[in-house]
């Protein structure tokens, strides 16, 4: 990656809250330019319904130095991807009550069409590509890692569903 | 070196099913991914692993033929799900 | 409108900055809710260059009370059109000088799917019903009305380009 | 009533074209807004007006065969570039 695209690109794994809006307005100020007529904010935030179930909190187990790479990776690659002029992204890790940020995508653009596409590229590539893991505790006591299979003794029938 | 060493490591589903974070495997020099698979899936071991499981070499997601190296790091990654 | 959407929806026109993110992270902590899983904030700002000239300034002329019953109306639509839990939304007139925000949206839904579709199905119709003209000015000196064809004594030829 | 009387209101291009934001015109009882247009657009009118120009009556967008009333609210309304 060349110094002038790591200059618009800023990324980070963090345990504190990212529920402000101020942290992605500071950045945006710093890493966005006169020349972008929009700006994009997307915040994915733990909901109380999920598949039906009442949920109560989360904790999302990390990969921590390879999600920092990934992430990078992945807005790095939102830049050739897209017109885009900058994009800033953080994903919490750790416990998360309801109504919390989990993940935050600032992106600017000269124009509007572009950092619609970019924002929506870059969370649907987090979901597939980022090395991170939610565990989903429900108001009935319960838990369960999302996107795990119910695994049994006859584990291997199911391995394609891991693919 | 006819050995190598390489550090496991488990995460999500994967380190509750497995009862351990981390681990370590000894293999013969130039195995792959897929060899550490198939070792970590042996006899005694863990069974319940899916056959062509998503690892990571160091950092970056590898193929099942990527050659290790003695002290690489290799993560098994169960299906993600952030955002 | 039942009062409930309209307990959802916050739509407003004005001559103050829209710059600062935290007037709508204020509406969207009141007017969301915990079953939303994903918040879009869209900021429209100046831009320095559009078609090929160098702005300096832009000055909206604004229908002030249709503009207000329009763009509610909008926001309305788009809570009746798209799964989406809130909406708030609002435009600047008046001057504006470069990299200001002259509108601003803000859309939280369960899923990100419709957010995303909300907040493009709005900003788009807000560009072609919300009674609002843009005045830009050149660094060259001279000043254009967007969309307003040059009308010549003949004008009553390029009336198709008006519908 | 013979005669009807409504607000007329020149927005951006028009307003600056018309060399006014706000007028006021008599009518037939009964005209619509086609009518309006056609009387605006006159002798020593604003001839530059186009024929099928958008208008708004009370607030709302209104079409051409729009009946109006007497103290209606009528704005010409050039092609809209909020955003």
């Amino acid at each position: 990656m060349s110094k002038a695209a790591n200059g618009r690109v800023r990324t980070w794994i963090t345990r504190e809250s990212l529920d402000d809006f101020a942290q992605f307005e500071d950045i945006v100020r710093e890493i966005g330019s006169v020349e972008d007529g929009a700006l994009l904010f997307f915040q994915g935030r733990v909901r109380r319904t999920n598949r039906g179930r009442a949920v109560s909190r989360l904790a999302y187990d990390a990969y921590g130095e390879m999600a920092e790479r990934e992430l990078s990776a992945i807005c790095h690659e939102a830049l050739e991807r897209f017109d885009v002029g900058s994009v800033a992204a953080a994903h919490r890790v750790g416990d998360l009550g309801l109504g919390e940020v989990s993940v935050a995508i600032a992106v600017t653009s000269a124009h509007r069409d572009d950092g619609y596409r970019a924002s929506r590229w870059i969370i649907e590539t987090i979901k597939v590509r980022l090395p991170i893991w939610k565990h989903e505790h429900y108001e009935d006591g319960e838990s369960h890692w999302v996107g795990a299979p119910a695994m049994e003794a006859e584990a291997p029938a199911g391995a394609a569903r891991f693919e | 070196m006819d050995r190598i060493s390489v550090r496991t490591l488990f995460f999500g589903v994967y380190g509750e099913l497995a009862a351990r974070r981390e681990g370590s495997a000894e293999l013969a020099a130039d195995s792959t991914v897929g060899d550490l698979v198939e070792t970590l899936r042996g006899p005694g071991g863990l069974d319940w692993l899916p056959e062509r499981v998503v690892v990571a070499v160091n950092h970056s997601y590898a193929e099942a033929g990527t050659t290790l190296s003695d002290g690489d790091e290799v993560a098994l990654i169960p299906p993600v799900a952030g955002g």
